[in-house]
């Protein structure tokens, strides 16, 4: 059964739903525009609504997000896809654009659907969890996170067995499983790019022993583990569940770091770990923390202050790129590594090790359009052919860029991003009229 | 095709199957989920107890026990004298 | 009038009905005083119950309506939608939480919470009983926007407000536009110049028609609110006649005798009493500068366009907000910090910038020729004891960026950064990357082991002990030392002052939230935009002017502004006048008035946020909050035991 | 107190090509060396006092020799420094400074001044053989005598000051008191390092290269050893015939595995080869096929009508003894060996430690 | 239910819109119990509180009352839990002047999410003022 082509038509089509995507198209409403968002993921909000809390003031991630993510799904102007796909744009004439979007099947009636998770306790089956980043199970019927956006429960096809019981356990009758994918045709006179970014991959440097070592894990591992959702509901090592009492941060995972490829510096690592290491000396204690880095950059507003603050609480900062990491028998790390300021190879054991990857691009932004170019710079994040008068433009008119999307960048940057895009995309539009 | 509301699960049933990994998967969960509770039903246990009880290796008790916990399971006890390991018991 | 007031109670589908008896709830409230109708629900938020719900409302006249069922995060705006779809005023709409506060937590003692959902219905029912209806204020916005600063950011503003079609003024205090980035030269990444960005973009304002530009202007007094400011702006005259024929004003800066330090090279040079600073600099026309001009007469004899009868003129500009774009200072090193002004070679990092534009083939400084360069970083940022805790962000990009282009530019050059830790942040750490493949040398230090500069016969000598080399004592002969100088807000700060703005820990203006609402500030109706709110790059300022251009826009855009009418109400009756309400207020919403001999408080309704800290602190009890009044609370809590 | 001196990684860049300033100095490449010990920590800070330009430190310093170049810190380097080729380099700039008479630095510093020398020398050994009037005996006979005498000659003369040179430079100047019976004890290190490569078993995944180094180290001595001693090319006991075949096959087999390896360039190691790389292997392989050809055509009694093979095997004798061994690459058999020795001697009277 | 449940104290909550209150929320989100005699009223900023509803409160009946303030991350400015401080204070005097005992009327800031945190403030304050009242 071939479903058919459904048409629709807004001003801007807004790819991606994170922070950025979701401020750009906040302000586009606000200003009387229609804007489409399409996001891959079963939720919006994108990294930061998965976030503990944000540096430099602490405040919890949830707490910003949540308003500007309910803001966002109850705007009258904004309409919100997700598990869907931009699968391609084409520009029509001198002014608009058609998209093509595929719509996933999430076989829950989003409307009904209260979020009283009894699907949830319902369903037998359990797999990894990836919004806490593999750290518990799932069900296959679930509901992503307790502050998803919506917050209504999706079933993982790929893991159910079909055996109905959320079916039955569902007091409004919203699951159905004879939803199909649908296929969109999109027509939009602009378009802003928020594809984000992805996180580096440690497996890449297998001399970190990430993912054979139970107790190095990455800085979004522990981002869960600190967050008010947390899977283990205090900080413990994943590979026996002791709490830890001396734990290791390797800053520069995957970033500065040409023999992967990438050798820019991700921007944020250095605060997120910083704020970590706060966080955890907030929640143990006892805890020694130690931060293993090369240059700390605590470049915006307050963050010098905040390192500063972390340095005042007893984190232990040692100037030094860890080599190389290995398991004793007890699931403790040995890190082997030269103290720059004494010039010596040394060793150090820790019973917890956070990489604190780094921030790579996102290419699915590079497949968006198929006749026109949309021009990357040579690290493949979108190019900025105006980067200093017009940042949010980009290689194709009518197209603006918010967010992660052009590279690294932290979350106050992001927002500031998505407004220059959205600012650009209004005028762009007035001027069009 | 009309399909009653709340039995669609047939339906797809009919038109999609089951990886037998998936099944495979139903079932493997199963069974620890079972020897877990069964094991804490005795007694509070830290993990390393636990794993050492049913010959498991001391990473997967502590995912399983986790994600026991978070379905509502497993509560979490007290910390053992030495503060390293909490004890894990049935949920009442 | 009656009240008459209708209560649905969900079950949410078991979540609720569950754990508390909802029928006993029902009950339980049915035959209070006022209620005209009260049901169960299987799904409150369902459309069924919503359509149910108009009906109701509609036929039975209704002027009250709770809803018992989760939280008002969820539902609030549904069911106020769901009341004014039925014609009532959303504000005579109630909601009671007993799924989050009620059913979930107390599911283990299903008798207490039907006991609490009770309660909780029946204190929305007494709040329902006073509810008034409530109308948002509105007033009008003038359809303008005053930008003040013409650096890159508010020239960049004034463009994107142009382009959504408000009327413009941008107010500039210098003669000249283009801020601190006309002075910057090669700017990273693109390697535009400074100059090259701001004619690009004034070309483009030149050509709109809605943007109206003050140059040697200033805003010297403000009254009025969101909506409607009332700006008074000084404009100082250039005693140059418009439409004047260039070559007569190049031969009378020529003539000119005076002179005096340049300020847009940072004094490393001079200029005339009669000038501009580059030929194609914005506005075309050259300016007299007053203070400074001796009157001889010299320039009138050569150009007939010199008009020294020009005077000052006072504008009365009125906007509906206010976009500010002031900009920042370059730190000044205290007298002898790192030898400044004692040492004859040492300079800051703007007056290096300027000395590379300013030297053609060889890079000349008191007339030697530089070879070896010694960056000293961090001055005036950092600070282990001044007050700037702050990093300056931009410093140590623009640093390396400016010793690649001596190199680049002038070739033999020995570059040696004594540096706190690079800070190349993103993409920038390109430029590290580069110049140390160069040859640059970098020596780092921390706060507590600060480079040495001292005089060894004619030859300045910089050392340190190096962190990269086991704290070794190394050193440089070194021809000019560029001392790296941070950001600071600016000086005069006249226009902040004026406007009442906060200011953070570092002095620079303060934004409302750094994440929630980044260009607002306390101040409703005044944004802040680029480095007048903490250190940035030029993309950096320009993305924040063009974010806060259209919060700036959607004040103005639809000629009037609804507000909350949740607000403070002040009883002058009882009002004695003692200020604590107006000191409480963080908005500065309250005022002082005397009527007679009786003075009192007044409200500006148009400030106003409606959180209510000027009530607890009114020793006479003179103030409320609307739809939370004592009266209100109190039947509240009546309610709830 | 030590003046900076950006002149000298351009100087150094003479001695290799590679981006030793490209480090920024974050001890990767010194975590990662399993030679690397808290005691006595390397490349990092060589590549450091590179780029400063302490000369007088690297000029004291036995760190490059202690350096078997398995490659894992330049292929980690986030940076792509290339600390490894820095140290190989260091090596070449440290040979040119220990030999007096500043040949070494030249014909590393000069591919054509390598050329020349070798064009001399080829000559030479032609216009010898001319004035014999190309007598296969005479020419045979000479060629045993200048083997003998080019062998101790260079050793007196150049090797000896130069080893002397070294001593002074890295245990002499630094003032480390060394006492004569940690000299005695110490000297079986000396050694055993020369003939093993013990230390290269202490680098990761390395026992092929250093096995085949071993059996080509040795197959080396022994060819030299029968050739001159034991007079191979004149040699009737079949053993000694049989045994030169052996060796010298055994130094053209491993070299030419060296040779591919370079020509593939599949280590680290070998990514970056030098021309004074090349001349060292290829003089090996051709040393080794000659000598083995030489004696084959004597065997099949053919050398007679073929005098020119002689002579070729003689030009190569000559360039190696003349050029390779005295000033080229083959001296890091002799400096890595001394070097081995002193460290020795440094970590008995506890230099590290203070 | 059995009968033997421990006696429970009336106590009244002011939490606000933005912060406190969706703390509660979540608590019971996570199924987090506390006592159902916990009953609240929301606020636009804790430090809007006046002391005569307190007191009218304690007048009423109510055994404690819990102030869940915004603390710093109060959207009205950071002055908030000084305000609030300064109304429990204020407060406080008023309470010893009638007699009643200030430790009935206490103040925590809880962020958005610190719902474990308010559990804990409210079991504990349960717990004291059931043993106060014995």
């Amino acid at each position: 059964m071939q479903s058919q082509i459904i048409k629709e038509s807004f001003d801007t089509l807004v790819v991606g739903g994170g922070i950025a995507g979701g401020e750009a198209a906040l302000n586009l409403a606000n200003n009387g525009y229609k804007v489409l968002i399409v996001e891959k993921d079963l939720s919006i909000g994108g990294k930061m609504i998965l976030l503990s809390k944000v540096f430099p003031t602490l405040d919890c991630a949830a707490c910003i997000t949540t308003p500007k993510v309910s803001e966002i799904s109850r705007h009258p102007n904004i309409t919100i896809f997700t598990k869907s796909e931009v699968k391609n744009i084409d520009k029509i004439g001198a002014k608009d654009f058609v998209a093509n979007v595929t719509k996933q099947p999430r076989y829950v009636h989003v409307d009904d659907c209260t979020g009283c998770q009894l699907c949830e306790e319902a369903c037998p089956v359990s797999v990894t969890d990836q919004y806490q980043f593999d750290l518990v199970g799932r069900k296959a019927a679930f509901i992503p996170f307790s502050i998803a956006s919506p917050k209504v429960a999706a079933i993982d096809i790929e893991n159910c067995t079909l055996c109905g019981a959320c079916e039955r356990a569902c007091p409004t009758n919203c699951i159905d499983f004879t939803q199909e994918e649908e296929n969109y045709e999109i027509q939009v006179k602009s378009v802003v790019v928020a594809t984000g970014f992805k996180l580096f991959d440690p497996l890449m440097i297998p001399r970190y022993g990430f993912g054979l070592y139970k107790n190095v894990i990455t800085s979004m591992q522990m981002e869960r583990q600190l967050a008010p959702t947390r899977p283990f509901n205090t900080v413990l090592r994943p590979s026996d569940g002791k709490m830890p009492d001396n734990i290791a941060y390797v800053l520069c995972t995957g970033s500065r770091d040409l023999s992967v490829g990438n050798p820019i510096c991700s921007q944020i690592c250095c605060m997120y770990s910083i704020k970590q290491a706060q966080l955890i000396m907030g929640s143990l204690p006892m805890a020694d923390v130690t931060l293993y880095y090369l240059n700390i950059r605590a470049f915006g507003k307050g963050f010098n202050e905040f390192y500063d603050q972390a340095k005042g609480m007893g984190v232990d900062f040692t100037k030094g790129k860890v080599a190389k990491i290995t398991e004793k028998e007890n699931g403790n790390l040995i890190l082997r590594y030269e103290d720059i300021e004494t010039g010596k190879v040394s060793e150090s054991e820790h019973d917890m090790v956070i990489l604190s990857v780094g921030v790579l691009p996102n290419q699915d932004a590079n497949k968006l359009f198929s006749k026109e170019d949309l021009k990357e710079d040579r690290f493949h994040f979108v190019n900025q052919p105006d980067i200093l008068a017009s940042p949010a433009k980009t290689s194709i008119e009518g197209v603006f860029v918010a967010g992660t999307a052009t590279g690294p960048m932290d979350i106050p940057d992001s927002i500031l991003s998505a407004g220059a895009a959205a600012s650009e995309t209004i005028s762009y539009l007035s001027r069009k009229k | 095709m009309e399909v009653e509301k709340g039995k669609t699960a047939k339906y797809l049933k009919e038109k999609r199957k089951v990886p037998a990994s998936v099944l495979e998967n139903l079932k493997e969960f199963t069974k620890i989920k079972k020897t877990i509770l069964t094991a804490l039903k005795e007694s509070e246990m830290t993990i390393p107890e636990l794993s050492k009880k049913l010959d498991m290796s001391t990473p997967d008790v502590t995912y399983y026990v986790m994600t026991l916990q978070k379905y509502g399971f497993i509560a979490t006890g007290e910390i053992d004298d030495m503060d390293e390991y909490f004890n894990y018991k049935i949920k009442e | 009038m009656k009240k008459k007031i209708g209560i649905y109670i969900c079950h949410c589908g078991g979540n609720i009905s569950d754990y508390v008896d909802v029928e006993k709830v029902k009950k339980a409230v049915e035959n209070d005083a006022d209620i005209f109708l009260a049901k169960t629900t299987m799904f409150a938020c369902g459309d069924t119950n919503q359509n149910e719900m108009v009906d109701d409302i509609t036929n039975m006249k209704l002027n009250g309506v709770v809803v018992a069922s989760c939280s008002p995060k969820l539902h609030l705006q549904t069911f106020r939608s769901v009341s004014e779809r039925a014609g009532l005023n959303k504000y005579q709409y109630v909601h009671a939480n007993i799924r989050e506060q009620v059913s979930w937590p107390h599911s283990d003692d299903k008798l207490g919470a039907t006991e609490k959902a009770i309660k909780q219905v029946k204190a929305a029912i007494a709040k329902a009983r006073l509810a008034e209806p409530l109308e948002p204020m509105t007033i009008t916005a003038q359809k303008a926007v005053a930008v003040i600063g013409a650096g890159v950011a508010g020239i960049k503003a004034a463009l994107q407000l142009s382009d959504m079609g408000t009327q413009v003024y941008l107010i500039e205090r210098e003669p000249f536009v283009g801020g601190r980035t006309a002075q910057w030269e090669r700017i990273f990444t693109s390697n535009e110049t400074g100059k090259e960005i701001i004619s690009r973009l004034y070309k483009d304002i030149l050509s709109r028609d809605n943007i109206t530009v003050f140059t040697q202007a200033e805003v010297v007094d403000y009254s009025g609110s969101i909506g409607d400011f009332k700006l008074m702006v000084k404009v100082a005259p250039r005693f140059i006649r418009e439409h004047c024929v260039e070559d007569n004003l190049q031969k009378a800066i020529d003539v000119c005798p005076v002179e005096v330090p340049d300020s847009f090279n940072f004094e490393i040079n001079s200029r005339k009493a009669i000038y501009n600073h580059y030929p194609s600099e914005y506005p075309y026309l050259p300016v007299i500068d007053i203070q400074n001009c001796t009157r001889c007469g010299e320039c009138e004899k050569v150009c007939k366009n010199i008009d020294f009868s020009q005077k000052e003129e006072t504008l009365n500009l009125q906007v509906g907000s206010i976009l500010m774009a002031t900009g920042f200072d370059p730190y000044t090193p205290a007298d002898n910090e790192y030898g400044y002004k004692h040492i004859d070679n040492v300079i800051t990092l703007p007056q290096f910038k300027r000395l590379l534009a300013l030297n053609d083939s060889k890079l000349m400084y008191n007339g030697k020729v530089i070879k070896n360069i010694a960056y000293i970083y961090c001055v005036g940022s950092r600070q282990v004891n001044g007050d700037n805790k702050y990093c300056s962000r931009y410093c140590c990009t623009s640093t390396i960026h400016a010793a690649i282009h001596a190199k680049e530019k002038f070739g033999n050059i020995n570059n040696y950064h004594f540096n706190r830790g690079i800070r190349t942040y993103g993409k920038q750490e390109l430029l590290y990357d580069e110049s140390s493949r160069m040859g640059d040398i970098y020596l780092q230090f921390f706060e507590d082991g600060e480079p040495q500069i001292y005089k060894e016969g004619n030859k300045t000598i910089v050392k340190v002990k190096d962190v990269l080399t086991k704290y070794k004592e190394l050193e440089v002969e070194a021809d000019l030392v560029v001392l790296v100088t941070g950001m600071v807000p600016r000086k005069d700060n006249a226009i902040g002052s004026l406007l009442k703005l906060p200011r953070g820990r570092d002095k620079f203006f303060n934004e409302i939230h750094m994440k929630l609402r980044p260009v607002e500030t306390v101040i409703d109706g005044v944004a802040i935009s680029g480095a007048c709110q903490g250190p940035k790059n030029v993309t950096e300022s320009v993305n924040s002017a063009l974010s806060a251009a259209t919060k700036s826009f959607s004040i103005v855009s639809k000629g009037e502004i609804d507000l909350e009418p949740v607000i403070a109400i002040i009883d002058k009756d009882n009002c004695t006048w003692c200020g604590a309400c107006a000191e409480a207020c963080p908005y500065d919403a309250i005022q002082k008035t005397v009527d007679g001999d009786k003075s009192y408080a007044v409200l500006n309704s148009t400030v106003c946020k409606g959180c209510g800290m000027c009530l607890p602190v009114c020793p006479s009890d003179a103030i409320d909050l609307t739809a939370y009044s004592n009266h209100e609370i109190e039947n509240m809590i009546d309610a709830l035991l | 107190m030590a003046r900076i001196n950006p002149e000298f990684s351009k100087e150094l860049k003479k001695y290799g090509g590679f981006d030793l300033n490209a480090c920024y100095n974050c001890g990767n490449c010194t975590a990662v060396c399993s030679l690397s010990t808290s005691e006595n920590s390397f490349p990092r800070e060589m590549v450091r006092y590179s780029v400063l330009g302490l000369e007088s430190e690297i000029e004291t310093s036995l760190n490059p020799w202690l350096c078997y170049y398995c490659g894992d810190c330049s292929s980690t380097c986030p940076r792509e420094a290339d600390p490894g080729e820095l140290m190989m380099s260091l090596r070449r700039w440290l040979t040119g400074k220990y030999d007096w008479t500043g040949l070494s630095g030249l014909i590393y510093r000069s591919l054509t001044a390598s050329i020349i020398a070798f064009v001399v020398v080829a000559i030479g050994v032609i216009a010898f053989a001319y004035a014999q009037a190309f007598n296969l005996e005479t020419i045979l006979h000479i060629g045993h005598y200048f083997e003998m005498f080019a062998i101790g000659g260079v050793f007196a003369i150049i090797l000896l000051p130069n080893i002397i040179h070294m001593w002074y430079l890295t245990i002499l100047k630094p003032k480390t008191k060394v006492s004569l019976k940690t000299y005695i004890k110490s000297i079986g290190d000396l050694f055993v390092h020369m003939f093993t490569q013990k230390r290269t078993l202490g680098c990761d995944d390395n026992k092929t290269r250093w096995f085949e180094h071993f059996i080509l180290v040795i197959g080396y001595l022994s060819l030299l050893f029968t050739t001159v001693f034991l007079d191979w090319f004149s040699a009737q006991n079949l053993f000694i015939i049989l045994l030169g075949y052996v060796e010298s096959a055994i130094v053209f087999t491993v070299t030419i595995i060296f040779v591919s390896g370079r020509i593939q360039k599949k280590k680290e190691v070998s990514q970056r080869s030098q021309p004074s790389d090349w001349f060292f292997v290829i003089g090996l392989l051709l040393m080794g096929l000659t000598a083995f050809i030489v004696r084959l055509f004597i065997d099949l009694n053919i050398l007679d009508n073929n005098v020119w093979m002689y002579l070729f095997h003689l030009i190569i004798l000559a360039q190696w003894a003349l050029i390779i061994v005295p000033f080229g690459k083959w001296t890091h058999f002799l400096y890595r060996s001394f070097a081995m020795y002193f460290d020795k001697l440094k970590t008995l009277e506890g230099v590290y430690n203070e | 239910m059995p009968n033997t449940a421990p006696q429970k104290a009336k106590i009244l909550v002011f939490s606000t819109e933005k912060i406190s209150d969706p703390a509660i929320d979540m608590a019971g989100l996570l199924k987090l119990h506390y006592p159902p005699t916990v009953n609240t009223i929301t606020l636009p900023c804790s430090s809007g509180v006046k002391p005569r509803w307190i007191l009218h409160a304690f007048e009423k009946g109510f055994d404690g009352v819990f102030i869940a303030a915004d603390g710093s991350d109060c959207s009205y400015g950071e002055s908030c839990t000084e305000k609030t401080g300064n109304i429990v204070a204020k407060t406080h005097e008023m309470m010893k002047e009638r007699n009643i005992d200030p430790a009935r009327l206490k103040m925590a800031a809880l962020c958005s999410v610190c719902s474990e945190a308010f559990v804990k403030h409210v079991k504990s304050f349960n717990e004291y003022l059931i043993k106060s009242s014995k």
